[in-house]
């Protein structure tokens, strides 16, 4: 019942649940390790999420219309072979960068064809579609790396511009289209609309078709951009980048309070959770060096901020 | 009225049988590979096939049931992983040398105990168990490397050993464990009320709960099953190699996990069968043997996941378009 | 060793619930500018390995180890990616590097990947070697090398025609590799083939299948071969995953001493085939003096006594090692055989 | 039974105050009220799904447990809930025996006895239920009928049905109602919920009313006539139930035309017409395959033959953007799947379908859409606080006005009504009936489903009643009758005969 007051009305629990882990996270660097927070060492550390922050942002909509899409890695690996291979025939890297694009976007639009025509549920349409992409990755490079890209290619992965690695401003600007599309235009109602309940969008002549079409193309898009940026970062382009990305992402957007039965979450609660993920991550290898600790603590924190989130929002949601 | 129970008949139909569909596309694979290579249904190799497929059927049989009540558990590669490395260290004489037997109990225990605490975390927690799940598989993850200390387990013991490696009456264990998980889990299912619940349970929790069952305690239990069934296949799986080593069990959760949703269980809860589950099984570990009969040469090799791929979506078209064609929609039948 | 085990049953008790776990004993260095490392200075050493938790890289670790414990100056930190993904391994050293370290040794996945950022610590005036295998040309200082690709590669092939009965032999052969991309690996292979090719036996290599660094998956890759290749007389195992689950394989399907396995892993996780003999050879080097040497060049090269040029290097109590340019040679390949496994223990 | 001083609230929104009545063993008990007067918070904590903040219900003398499902069966109290609350999935046994199975020994069904007795329960109440379907493939009056099955296979002493007749066609109606009787006369307490005043009227032997969470009034039933029960009801006088139609059709070409528009296997060769201001009825009994008609009309299904003409242009069908642009719009029947988006605001419920029209240069002109909004509101009288409210927090009557001000603010000129007052309290009835006799008199064209027969025939200027997927005929004037709509809308033939 959605009567209440202002405690219960207020929509951003969830956001402050993180932003006060990420406080935490903060606190202790402050106290322990004071070189962690200095802005060169952040700023060099953060090189190791935009791609993810960039994958984040069409799989929190995607989630929002209760989809999900467990390709991102392959589409990542195919962008990346399709424009070492066509680097390698001799075109410019931006040319293959592009094409390389245009193939995971592609791809997208495969999972979204698949998903709306067919109506097969998006969980098993990506998990198939996972395996057909790298496989089609590995099978097209043999499985062998192009390397050597010159270096104003590299510059889009590891250049600094205006006191920020590139791929950050690609993640801002990508990150402002995408919020302004869902905070101005109709597409960000539909989004939800179609999360809570298809049928009655149907019944409202909401295209939903064209919204879950339009979300796995833009899933491709930004496959395509994150292989891109990770390629001209690595300076390698290989059939197994993004092996298991697909994890990370998802941990990110639901951790950022993204509900996986769709129809709530939003943009900001996302950032905060690539934030979060980001920050701890990276706080608990410069602290104790235990790759192992990583994945323990990543496990636990996910469990922790939904299960904080359901202690401290007064509303019980109860759906029935 | 006569049409329309006619239409419906055959929906039943299909949807009760999504088995045979898969079936089908089983003969078909085995007689192309048999084609090329006559030895593909040599008794060696259909031994090898059942075997390599025990320890999924077993799993799968565990996490069908959770998704049965419209729950998902996806933590079953990395418990594998965690419940292997534990098992070595319990029963290896260079570490804390157990008896077989009572590691082989701790083992199902602490199984049981991890899927409890999934179980736990959902129904009472009331945390989304995708959530759950996928937040364990990564801890678990860490925790094995924790357990091993980046050691492996040379040394298990033959007693041990005999578990993954030997055979009773000519029937390996692991394949002679499965078969009777697999007919306790379909007896459980059909035949027993908490089998009733559970699909009720998947099919509509509101009306679940108004006819007083108790939805939290099912999908409790539910989750306890399913971790039990991980530390069963550990047992007779681990132990079919020499060494356990910290990457055991890694991408369990996704083959797992494919081989319950080909079969013909809904994600969203209530509908599948054991039948078809274990028919997906067999067609998921034999496409890479198959893809190795078939020699295809050497490249062949680096498109035999692509080539995987194709074969889920495909068995879903085609069970779509089955479904399709048998339900009239519309169109052709009047 | 059985101590610590249960130690770490208890530890992932107390991780599961605390949620942060304890503090481990690596504890890292204050930050400090790097490159100023003085004479009575600790130098920080990061060993990194290709992959944590495989016994291979835990046994060179030991050794590096000892020889920290007996330089007495050298903070050793062993940490490397623990799924193996040479992505992680380059964020490492990269957050290594921002934390002051003095020295860097690295066993890169992939070269490629790893390479730019190798370079990066280096322009923050870190020393960076290799270790195990070599990174991309100017993105290290030295390569402490344990033979080369090619002495591995060609030592496995040999190793194998020995074993089947001589250069006269002519069967299938079949090698069972890490990942298909797996660079060291990749060239491993790529030298095996022009061995097989130019050597006078007529081995027949029919296939090469990933393992994924899944024993499991190994050994059924290898009971399918067995079965689709009926000629096969030979296996290469070439790592230290999938050689025991080849080996396994053999073994279970009872053609131990029809089949050969060979290639490269620890000695005690090849200890049970080597006696039984489904496996004649194994092939490596001594892993903990790999380590040993590793650390040994390290903090030379920190503290100022090993400089590029240099044709000899005194490392102590393993006498002096070559230096052939900018690689320092540790030996020759080892192979145990049943007579000789007995001696060894990592 | 007893019920004394029972109190529940949620959040701050007191759903029950102090409510005391009682139920005779052996008497039909029926309880009205409008839709959010505490009825089903009643019926949850008798069937022990919630407990009360306080009070009792004393049952045979001893008090009932609360919270506790199985405890309260075993008391003997059954409910039938309504239709949706059943297991799709499952087959016809299994819903009636889930959570109480028959067993052998622990645990382990004993699945002939339960056929055998599956058989026998709905043998009595008249049903051929093919026992093996999963329930999603039975016709809706077929699994109303299975529910209700499985309240009187509990040998129950108090028996709550909560609208058991919403799906049920006049014929299953009257099979139910003679289980009642049977019922009754063996001793059992019913406590009978509905929203159709007709059925108490001929049923109940005692009225409680409820209003606002509190107790109104307990009579006996013959003390009432309709007019008090719906005063008690409403807690306010309802303008005098006009039976006045509306201007009835005007001299213009038709708004809608459809010819020979088929679509196998539900429905075939349905021909009709629509005028400016005209309300046609479309009556038959549910599953007769007019929601089918009006899928296919808005474009939401594709129709194999046949023709759709509006406003006197050829309409292509099979999409939903096209016939809402050229002013068709559909008021669906089921509110909660098809008609709102429940946690989406009033106002974003409203504005949903009009959200391109209400863009410029991709932008969404807000301040436009919340005119629209007020507007809306206005004209309809919703009551509520704030239009950013969760529709969730309206009341069924109110969710329904939000539903038909979604199409309003479209300015329809055809608008097809499927149930519009499925599941709306008799006060809000009036005014949606009012609202469509306003719209007509705009010049609307309006085609009206309703398995309600008096308000089909008193909305109604012009009804055509379907069955078995075909029109069988059409009433006008003073031939419009309940019995004559019914005895079209029966299928002829094949056994079915009229009883």
């Amino acid at each position: 019942m959605g009567e209440g007051g202002i405690v219960r009305s207020f929509r951003y629990w969830h956001e402050i649940v993180l932003l006060v882990l990420i406080g935490v996270v903060f606190a202790f660097a402050q106290m322990f390790e004071p070189r962690f927070l200095q802005l060169d060492v952040q700023r060099e550390l953060s090189t190791h999420i935009w791609e993810i922050a960039i994958l984040c942002l069409p799989m929190t909509l995607i989630i929002i219309t209760a989809g999900i899409d467990l390709s991102v890695g392959g589409m990542m690996a195919l962008c990346a072979v399709t424009l070492g291979m066509l680097f390698q025939r001799g075109l410019s890297p931006w040319v293959a960068a592009t094409m390389g694009i245009g193939v995971a976007t592609l791809c997208g639009v495969l999972n979204g064809l698949v998903v709306t025509r067919i109506r097969v549920h998006p969980l098993i349409v990506t998990l198939a579609t996972m395996a057909a992409f790298r496989g089609a990755a590995e099978g097209l490079s043999l499985a062998r790396p192009v390397s050597s890209f010159p270096e104003a290619f590299g510059w889009l992965g590891q250049g600094v511009w205006w006191g920020l690695p590139v791929p950050a401003w690609c993640f801002m600007g990508l990150l402002l289209l995408t919020a302004s599309a869902v905070g101005l235009s109709r597409w960000g109602s539909y989004c939800y609309a179609v999360g809570m309940n298809p049928e009655a969008c149907r019944f409202a002549a909401v295209p939903v078709n064209r919204v879950l079409l339009g979300l796995y193309a833009f899933s491709g898009f930004a496959s395509g951009l994150a292989a891109v940026l990770f390629v001209a970062r690595r300076n390698t382009a290989k059939a197994d980048i993004g092996m298991g990305i697909e994890l990370l992402v998802i941990t990110a957007v639901v951790t950022g309070g993204v509900s996986i039965f769709g129809g709530r979450g939003n943009l900001l609660g996302m950032v905060l959770g690539v934030l979060l993920i980001h920050e701890t991550r990276e706080f608990v290898s410069w602290r104790w060096s235990r790759d192992e600790l990583n994945f323990v603590v990543m496990g636990l924190l996910l469990i922790l901020s939904v299960l904080l989130h359901r202690w401290l929002t007064p509303a019980n949601r109860n759906t029935s | 009225m006569d049409r329309f129970s006619k239409s419906s008949r055959w929906i039943a139909l299909m949807g009760r049988n999504r088995a045979y569909g898969i079936f089908g596309l089983i003969t078909l694979t085995v007689m192309v590979a048999t084609a090329v290579s006559p030895s593909f249904l040599a008794p060696a190799n259909v031994n090898d096939l059942l075997v390599q497929a025990a320890p999924i059927v077993i799993m799968a049989c565990g996490v069908m049931v959770v998704i049965l009540t419209a729950e998902i558990d996806i933590s079953v590669g990395s418990m594998m992983g965690i419940l292997a490395a534990t098992l070595g260290v319990l029963t290896s004489p260079r570490h804390l040398d157990w008896p077989v037997p009572l590691a082989a109990l701790a083992i199902m225990g602490l199984g049981a105990g991890m899927g409890a605490v999934n179980g736990v975390l959902v129904a009472f927690g009331k945390v989304p168990s995708i959530i759950v799940t996928l937040g364990m598989l990564t801890a678990f993850k860490g925790g094995t490397e924790f357990i091993l200390e980046g050691g492996w387990i040379t040394d298990l013991p033959e007693g041990l050993r005999f578990l993954g490696t030997g055979s009773i009456l000519s029937i390996p264990i692991s394949v002679g464990v499965a078969l009777v998980v697999v007919g306790f889990t379909g007896w459980l299912l059909s035949r027993t009320s908490f089998g009733r619940r559970v699909y009720a349970v998947g099919s509509n929790q509101t009306a679940a709960l108004y006819a007083g069952i108790p939805v939290r305690w099912v999908k409790l239990l539910t989750f306890t099953w399913s971790g039990f069934l991980v530390g069963v296949a550990v047992l007779v799986s681990a132990p079919q190699l020499s060494v356990i080593d910290s990457g055991f069990g890694t991408g369990y959760e996704l083959l797992v996990v494919t081989c319950v949703v080909v079969g013909g269980v809904a994600i969203s809860g209530g509908v599948g069968t054991v039948a078809g589950v274990v028919m997906a099984t067999l067609l998921m570990t034999m496409i890479s043997t198959v893809l190795i009969f078939l020699k295809l040469g050497e490249n062949a090799t680096y498109w035999s996941r692509s080539i995987q791929g194709c074969f889920i979506l495909g068995a879903v078209l085609l069970d779509h378009w089955l479904r399709s064609q048998k339900r009239g929609w519309g169109r052709g039948e009047s | 060793m059985k101590k610590r085990s249960g130690l770490g049953l208890i530890l992932v008790g107390i991780a599961l619930g605390v949620g942060c776990g304890g503090q481990p004993g690596g504890e890292g260095p204050e930050g400090a500018a790097p490159g100023t490392a003085g004479e009575d200075r600790k130098v920080t050493f990061y060993l990194v390995p290709k992959k944590k938790g495989l016994p291979y890289f835990s046994s060179c670790a030991e050794g590096a180890r000892a020889a920290a414990a007996a330089l007495g100056n050298v903070e050793l930190i062993y940490d490397g990616p623990t799924d193996g993904s040479p992505e992680k391994q380059a964020a490492m050293i990269e957050t290594f590097a921002l934390k002051g370290a003095d020295v860097i040794a690295v066993s890169p996945n992939d070269p490629d990947v790893v390479g730019p950022a190798m370079r990066k610590a280096r322009e923050k005036g870190v020393h960076v070697i290799t270790w195990d295998a070599d990174g991309v040309a100017d993105s290290r200082e030295f390569f402490v090398n344990q033979a080369t690709a090619q002495a591995i590669a060609y030592g496995m092939v040999d190793t194998m025609v020995r074993d089947l009965g001589g250069a006269e032999v002519s069967a299938d052969v079949a090698i069972v590799t890490a990942y298909l991309t797996a660079a060291n690996q990749n060239i491993w292979i790529e030298h095996m083939k022009e061995r097989l090719a130019s050597s006078a036996s007529q081995l027949n290599l029919v296939a090469v299948k990933p393992s994924d660094e899944d024993q499991k998956l190994a050994f059924s890759v290898t009971q399918d071969l067995m079965k689709a290749y009926p000629a096969i007389k030979g296996f290469f195992g070439i790592s230290s995953v999938s050689f025991p689950g080849a080996a396994e394989a053999v073994r279970q399907a009872g053609k131990t001493g029809e089949i050969l396995v060979t290639g490269l892993a620890t000695p005690n996780s090849m200890r049970s085939y080597v006696e039984d003999g489904t496996v004649k050879s194994v092939v490596l080097w001594n892993t903990a003096e790999l380590g040993y040497l590793t650390v040994l060049v390290g903090e030379a090269l920190a503290t100022g006594t090993l400089s590029a040029g240099a044709t000899e290097f005194d490392a102590g109590k393993l006498g002096k090692k070559k230096v052939e340019g900018d690689q320092v040679i540790l030996g020759d390949i080892m192979v145990f055989t049943k007579e000789t496994i007995g001696d060894f223990d990592f | 039974m007893e019920i004394r001083g029972l109190s529940k609230a949620f959040g701050g929104v007191q759903a029950l105050n102090r409510v005391s009545f009682g139920i005779h063993a052996g008497e039909v008990h029926a309880l009205c009220g409008e839709n959010g007067a505490g009825k089903s918070t009643l019926i949850k904590i008798l069937a022990g799904i919630i407990r009360p903040d306080e009070g009792e219900v004393g049952f045979d003398g001893r008090p009932l447990a609360f919270g506790d499902v199985r405890r309260a069966e075993a008391a003997g109290v059954a409910v039938i809930h309504q239709e949706s609350v059943a297991f799709a999935h499952l087959n016809a046994v299994d819903n009636l025996f889930v959570g109480r199975e028959c067993c052998r020994f622990r645990g382990v069904l004993d699945r002939h006895a339960m056929a055998r007795q599956a058989r026998e329960i709905l043998g009595r109440l008249g049903e051929d239920i093919d026992l093996n379907q999963p329930l999603e493939h039975l016709p809706l009056a077929q699994r109303q009928m299975v529910a209700i099955a499985r309240a009187l296979l509990a040998r129950c002493r108090l028996l709550v049905m909560d609208e058991p007749t919403a799906s049920l066609s006049a014929k299953e109606s009257k099979v139910l109602f003679r289980q009642i009787e049977t019922l009754r006369e063996s001793g059992v307490g019913i406590l009978y919920v509905s929203h159709r005043l007709q059925e108490i009227f001929q049923l109940a032997d005692r009225v409680t009313v409820l209003r606002d969470g509190c107790w109104v009034s307990t009579d006996p039933c013959c003390d009432l006539d309709e007019t008090t029960l719906i005063r008690r009801m409403v807690g306010r006088e309802i303008a005098a139930r006009s039976t006045a139609r509306g201007k009835g059709p005007q001299e213009e070409g038709p708004r809608l035309t459809v010819r020979g528009l088929s679509r196998a296997p539900m429905f075939s060769d349905v021909s009709l017409d629509v005028y400016p201001g005209e309300i046609v009825g479309l009556g038959g009994l549910v599953g007769a395959g007019r929601s089918e008609v009006a899928r296919c009309l808005f474009g939401l299904d594709d129709f194999d033959q046949g023709s759709i003409e509006l406003n006197g242009v050829p309409h292509p069908g099979g999409s939903v953007a096209a016939s809402c642009a050229s002013g068709m719009a559909l008021v669906p029947e089921d509110r909660q799947h098809e008609g709102l988006i429940q946690t989406f605001s009033i106002g974003d419920n409203l504005t949903l379908p009009w959200l391109q029209r209400f863009t410029r240069r991709g932008v969404l002109r807000r301040s436009a859409l919340k005119t629209l909004v007020t507007r809306a509101i206005k004209r309809l009288d919703v009551r509520l606080q704030s239009t950013s409210d969760p529709v969730s927090s309206l009341s069924g009557g109110n969710q329904q006005k939000v539903v038909l001000g979604k199409w309003l603010a479209g300015k329809p000129s055809m608008l097809i009504l499927d149930e519009p007052t499925r599941g709306v309290d008799v006060g809000a009835k009036e005014e949606v009936y009012t609202l469509i006799r306003e719209l007509a008199g705009e010049g609307v064209g309006i085609l009206f489903i309703s398995s309600d027969l008096p308000e089909l025939i008193r909305l109604s200027h012009r009804i055509l009643v379907m069955s078995e997927g075909k029109i069988r005929g059409e009433l006008s004037g003073a031939a419009m009758g309940e019995e004559a709509v019914l005895r079209l809308a029966l299928p002829v033939g094949n056994g079915q005969g009229v009883d």
